[in-house]
């Protein structure tokens, strides 16, 4: 016989069309308008930052990952939402060395991707936020004009940031926390609010989830849990004390959005099963509730998906689906 | 999950289902080739008993390997011709099996010897499943399991259904299709022996949307005295697999480690049937069947009656020969089907199909690490969790996967491997896995003493 | 037991076996006190201070010590060296004894210093006890001032104190935090490794189960 | 260093090399004797220790009760007993609540000295604060224990802008943020990003004094007797012991 001229595999020798890279590369796609409204509300500063930690996660990537590992997107990812999650006048060299460490720690030291238990951007962004606590939580004014930096953005490695080049506003859940002032609805849904990179641009990240939730690359069952019990718990707390926000105001406020749709959703740290998103996306909403409205932090989103994020080996172990010929479905 | 259009089950997936090559091809007679191989293995269950020997003549129909016990089904030539040697021989499944080599006498008009042509009506229910025995009848669909095995319920069982297959969900295929078109009254002949032979009173044909001239041509046939449904399915992988056929028509799901019988239900293939039906109406046993070949591979895709044994060789030149891109032929559908490296395998029982894949159909070879995206969860029809049954088996912690992840419930469909967009080859692994255990267990049954084998 | 010479004794615990390093014993107070390199090294002294102590009194009192109560005895001997060393430190260096606050007590069940009792000085013959607690509480004082010198200087920005990489440098506070320490811990074991690993290059493709067959090339 | 005075040789024949079996009341005997000798040894140690401890934890008080009056001449301790102050409590001072007089050189007084805690972002912040009832001023205020966030929160402690502030401010304090202050004389501008702390710090002394209130302010209106009763006695020396334990 001749040399095999065939290929030899095993069934199915078909394939479907969606591929990792594919995914990761679209949910990449979905972030640009997101990085744009970023840019739109904050300036130039926003792009240093952002291509900071994006530079930090794909370097780290190349040179400890396994061969190739950047192509498949994850690293990019990781990136973007890391300095989504930035506040706009952080010195690029902070972004960059958070993404090393959301690289590095969040995902190589587990095995690479797939393996790792915590979302990586978060954990990179927690991370920042425990080595430097004052520059993660100076949030640069909103007014002057659009070119300027929003802050010492370019501060040499390992040197401090220049505080008189940051001039402070506050974010609406500061506000709400530290002065007991409401921020108007329009300016948190247009997002013309002062905050992280990515916690002013709810309709582009909604529309980028509702995209990728329509081609199935994130399970709908999360944002939407999440979204419904903040909602709900907010509204009802609301009601018995009304000096607490309401729920849109909840809602739209800090990164609850970008958690909600982005981070909460990233499949390799979420469960895999639909029962455990709805159970995982109730914790994190609770959770935030919970740390906003009494922990000692103005905001909560990270740390309630960072918490759940360990729990969903748990959550998918309880909530193995109900086998085909079992229950009450069977007929014996 | 119902649908607004028909009715389906929930999971699965949908693969591009690439019918058209051949869905209205008419189906043709392939000529004899020069030699056949009939592999006495063709079948679930024990191979077949030789019983002839190197040099001797047989005719077209004669048996050439007796049934070996109950889950078993003789083999008969499907030409004049005479045994040239009896061998190891490439077989559909990979290996090396026993094989009778058949040189096809030249010339011969390859009329079956004449036989009495048994009246179905006055057979008792045995008699019919000896008969279907006899002919050599296994299921055409792919698995080759006994069809009289299927017909002999336990006494205990009360069974209300007779559910035809004509879903052919797998991709290419069209065998199943061009038969109800072309034989509308052949299927309901086989049904209403079928019927008789069960004692069931309501016959189900399930038929995939996607094949409306199949529906109406069994619509036009459909027997007056019989109650047969013609129910439409929705195009989905896997709508044939008999227990999601079950699930779709009775609402019933068969339970985990059960039979469809459990149930109440018997599930033919629409060829088997169509298969029993000639048993009837010709005296032949099952030595031909139809095949589609087909694939972007294949110069001239066609549906074909090919003799059992019949190489693939062979059958490929009567197709055209391949194109320059071929890259992989698989027996049967993409979906289930295996790959086969060697011209000289033969055509056999249970073989739905040739699909000859190019180059840019063949799929990707990269793997990637897990992410845990959930697609295959979403996938699986029986409601397994495929990614951690992967993981647990790249960890060879096979115990675990039959215990704790119901492993032996797979029905190794592939369609957690068709969505995975790491590529992980999920159904071969667990074919692997299934094989370990099963090895396991034999080992284990083979140190534990012995018990008196009356 | 194997025959050792005395400098064996000696050296074993500052590298080979050094107990943070390479045992992983007495993570508890590595992990908790190595924000500073002052406090490592009041760590460090008082556990070696403690470790010699013990070491001396238990294989010089062996031949008394009945076997029964012997590990009732390396406590109660190791806890009154730890009350000693708690006082004496609180009345020298009072700031660094509130620094380090209940981890002195807690050097009672640090499970290196009762480990060498059990393992060395009740089997050995003093001199050599007091080799092993010397090389094995420098090995503890020198991986406590590694990860103190770490953390002090990326934490903030000092060595001792002193400030040494300039004004402007941003202090990464959460090497001065507990997770800090593991971080700090990690790299240092993960360049342990590394170093060892690299002597023994090894290609470890990733495997399926036996048999599968994949496309070669894949990530 | 105490090993020969470990009863054992004496109590029993050299030992065998290999110990059979030991009797309980050797083991028990063993132990107890150890015991004894360790704690001989302890009791030894801590006779040495203890006069530096306390004269270390002494000194940490004068020095905060000075820098939180601003320097006075000295100063002595008062107890709160049954809902007033006074320089002579009844015996047992152990329980009461304390807070530390300052006299200037013409033993007039020149505030008081409060110490106080509540909890901060992380834990517990505690602090000691200088106090001018006359005026109503807070006239120092210096953290004493705390575990705020390091490079964050801790700034109450190290950020000496901060501490300034509560120079020389009225009560009750108001926080307010950076560039939001006018010159009101309560005022005390917080930290940046280090908000909770700082209100802590903030709250802590206001809520100090709205309890105290009453009791400084009538003690306040018959100080100058008491400072002048109070010449005679000895001036730091006196101070600093009487304030063992703090509050």
């Amino acid at each position: 016989m001749e040399a095999p001229r065939f290929e030899l595999t095993a069934s199915p020798h078909i394939k479907g069309p969606d591929s990792t890279p594919r995914i990761m590369w679209t949910v990449v796609a979905t972030l640009v308008p997101v990085v744009g409204a970023a840019v739109w509300y904050f300036g130039p500063s926003a792009l240093l930052v952002i291509s900071a930690s994006t530079a930090g996660c794909l370097l780290t990537e190349r040179v400890f990952g396994p061969g190739g590992a950047v192509r498949d997107g994850s690293a990019a990812i990781t990136g973007l939402l890391l300095g989504l999650t930035l506040p706009p006048g952080l010195p690029m060299w902070m972004a960059g060395l958070g993404g090393v460490f959301a690289i590095g720690f969040g995902k190589l030291v587990f095995g690479g991707l797939g393996q790792n238990i915590f979302n990586p951007a978060l954990l990179g962004r927690a991370f920042l936020q425990a080595a430097f606590p004052e520059d993660l939580t100076t949030w640069p004014d909103m007014s002057g004009p659009w070119s300027a930096l929003r802050g010492d953005n370019l501060a040499l490695p390992l040197m401090s940031a220049d505080p008189v080049a940051t001039v402070t506003g506050a974010t609406p859940l500061g506000l709400m926390k530290f002065e007991g002032t409401d921020t108007e609805l329009v300016r948190l849904v247009l997002g013309s609010t002062g905050g992280s990179l990515g916690e002013t641009a709810a309709v582009v990240i909604l529309l980028g989830g509702a995209y990728l939730a329509l081609k199935k690359y994130l399970d709908w069952r999360i944002p939407v849990a999440i979204f419904a019990t903040v909602a709900l718990l907010s509204a009802l707390i609301h009601l018995l004390d009304p000096s607490k926000p309401g729920a849109l105001f909840m809602l739209f406020s800090g990164g609850l959005m970008l958690g909600a749709v982005y981070m909460a959703t990233d499949m390799v740290t979420s469960p895999t099963t639909p029962r455990g998103a709805w159970i995982f996306g109730f914790g994190i909403g609770a959770l935030v509730v919970l740390i906003r409205l009494w922990g000692g932090l103005p905001e909560g989103v990270m740390y309630s998906i960072l918490l759940m994020n360990a729990l969903v080996p748990f959550i998918d172990r309880a909530t193995k689906p109900r086998l085909f010929g079992t229950g009450k479905e069977a007929m014996a | 999950m119902l649908s607004f259009f028909g009715m389906t089950f929930s999971h699965g997936v949908h693969p591009p289902d690439s019918k058209s090559l051949t869905e209205h091809v008419a189906i043709r007679r392939m000529p004899f080739p020069k030699r056949l191989a009939l592999p006495l293995r063709q079948h679930a269950g024990k191979p077949a008993r030789l019983l002839v020997r190197k040099g001797d003549r047989v005719q077209r129909g004669d048996m050439i390997a007796e049934a070996d016990g109950y889950v078993s089904v003789p083999i008969h030539a499907s030409a004049a011709g005479t045994v040239a040697a009896i061998d190891w021989w490439p077989h559909p499944d990979g290996t090396m099996a026993e094989t009778v080599i058949l040189d096809v006498e030249p010339w011969s008009p390859q009329i079956p010897r004449p036989r009495l042509v048994p009246d179905w009506n006055g057979l008792t229910p045995a008699q019919v499943r000896k008969a279907v025995q006899g002919g050599g009848v296994v299921g055409l669909g792919g698995a080759a399991f006994p069809t009289h095995v299927k017909l002999s319920p336990p006494a205990d069982l009360e069974l209300e259904w007779l559910l035809v297959n004509g879903a052919e969900c797998e991709p290419y295929l069209t065998t199943d299709h061009r038969t109800m078109v072309e034989f509308p009254e052949r299927v309901h002949f086989g049904i209403r022996i079928m019927m008789q032979c069960l004692g069931v009173q309501r016959a189900v044909v399930g038929v995939e949307m996607n094949k409306p001239d199949a529906i109406a041509a069994l619509e036009r046939t459909k027997p007056a005295d019989l109650d047969v449904t013609i129910q439409p399915l929705v195009v989905k992988y896997p709508q044939g697999a008999e227990k999601m056929l079950i699930k779709v028509v009775t609402g019933r799901e068969v339970p985990s480690g059960k039979l469809p019988m459990h149930v109440g239900a018997v599930v033919q293939n629409v060829g088997s049937i169509a298969t029993i039906a000639e048993i009837f109406e010709t005296g032949l046993p099952l030595i031909e069947r139809v095949v589609t070949v087909t694939g972007s591979g294949v110069r001239r895709p066609s549906n074909l009656i090919v003799p059992v044994g019949a190489m693939l060789g062979d059958v490929l030149d009567y197709c055209g020969g391949l194109t320059d891109d071929a890259a992989e032929i698989v027996f049967g559908g993409p979906m289930m089907g295996s790959s086969q490296p060697d011209m000289r395998t033969p055509l056999v029982k249970g073989t739905t199909g040739v699909v000859v894949l190019t180059d840019r159909e063949v799929k990707p070879k990269t793997t990637y690490p897990c992410i845990k995206c959930g697609h295959c969860l979403d996938a699986c029809p029986v409601f397994l969790n495929p990614s951690r049954l992967g993981l647990l088996a790249q960890a060879g912690r096979y115990e675990e996967m039959r215990d704790a992840y119901h492993l032996m419930d797979c029905m190794l469909c592939g369609s957690c491997s068709y969505v995975c967009p790491s590529n992980i080859p999920l159904s071969q692994m667990f074919s692997l896995s299934k094989n370990m255990l099963r090895k396991q267990q034999d080992l284990v049954a083979a140190s534990a003493p012995k018990k008196d084998v009356a | 037991m194997r025959a050792t010479t005395p400098r064996e004794d000696l050296l074993r615990g500052i590298w080979r076996e050094n107990p943070v390093l390479v045992q992983l014993l007495g993570l508890c107070p590595a992990l908790a006190v190595t924000n500073t390199v002052a406090n490592s090294l009041a760590m460090g002294i008082a556990t070696f201070f403690v470790l010699l102590g013990s070491s001396v009194l238990v294989s010089s009192l062996k031949r008394w010590i009945p076997k029964e109560v012997r590990i009732s005895a390396y406590i109660l001997i190791i806890a009154t060296f730890v009350t000693i060393a708690d006082l004496v430190l609180n009345a020298v260096v009072p700031d660094i004894h509130k620094a380090l606050g209940a981890f002195i007590a807690l050097i009672v069940v640090n499970c290196m210093i009762l480990g060498r009792q059990e393992a060395f000085a009740s089997r050995r013959p003093v001199g050599r006890a007091i080799l092993d607690a010397v090389g094995t509480g420098f090995g503890f004082l020198i991986a406590l001032t590694l990860m103190g010198s770490f953390r002090e200087v990326l934490g903030n920005g000092t060595f001792l104190g002193v400030r040494v990489l300039g004004e402007a440098f941003e202090p990464w506070i959460i090497m001065i935090l507990p997770p800090g320490g593991f971080f700090t811990l990690g790299v240092i074991l993960l360049a342990f490794g590394w170093w060892k690993e690299r002597k023994v290059e090894q290609v470890r493709p990733r495997r399926w189960p036996h048999g599968v067959t994949t496309g070669v090339g894949g990530a | 260093m105490s090993e020969h005075k470990l009863p054992m040789a004496e109590s029993g024949a050299p030992p065998p090399p290999v110990q059979v079996e030991s009797s309980s009341v050797r083991l028990v005997g063993t132990l107890a004797a150890a015991g004894a000798i360790a704690g001989l040894a302890i009791v030894l140690v801590f006779q040495w220790a203890r006069p530096r401890i306390e004269e270390h934890q002494a000194r940490v008080l004068a020095e905060a009760v000075t820098e939180v009056l601003g320097g006075p001449e000295r100063w002595q301790t008062v107890f709160l007993e049954s809902g007033s102050l006074t320089t002579a409590p009844s015996a047992d001072t152990a329980g009461l609540d304390r807070v530390y007089v300052g006299y200037d050189v013409n033993g007039d007084p020149v505030g008081i000295a409060l110490v106080a805690a509540e909890a901060g972002f992380q834990d517990v912040i505690r602090l000691i604060f200088g106090y001018d009832p006359g005026s109503g001023d807070v006239l120092g205020m210096k953290v004493l224990e705390s575990k705020e966030t390091p490079g964050l929160g801790d700034k109450i402690e190290k950020d000496s802008a901060f501490i300034g502030e509560f120079a020389e401010v009225g009560s009750p304090i108001r926080g307010v943020k950076k560039g939001r202050a006018t010159d009101a004389h309560e005022e005390v501008v917080m930290i940046t990003g280090a908000t909770i702390s700082s209100r802590a710090v903030i709250d802590i002394i206001n809520h100090r004094l709205d309890a105290l209130r009453d009791p400084l302010g009538r003690f306040w209106s018959s100080p100058r007797a008491l400072g002048a009763a109070d010449a005679a006695s000895p001036a730091r020396a006196s101070g600093s012991t009487s304030t063992r334990g703090g509050a």
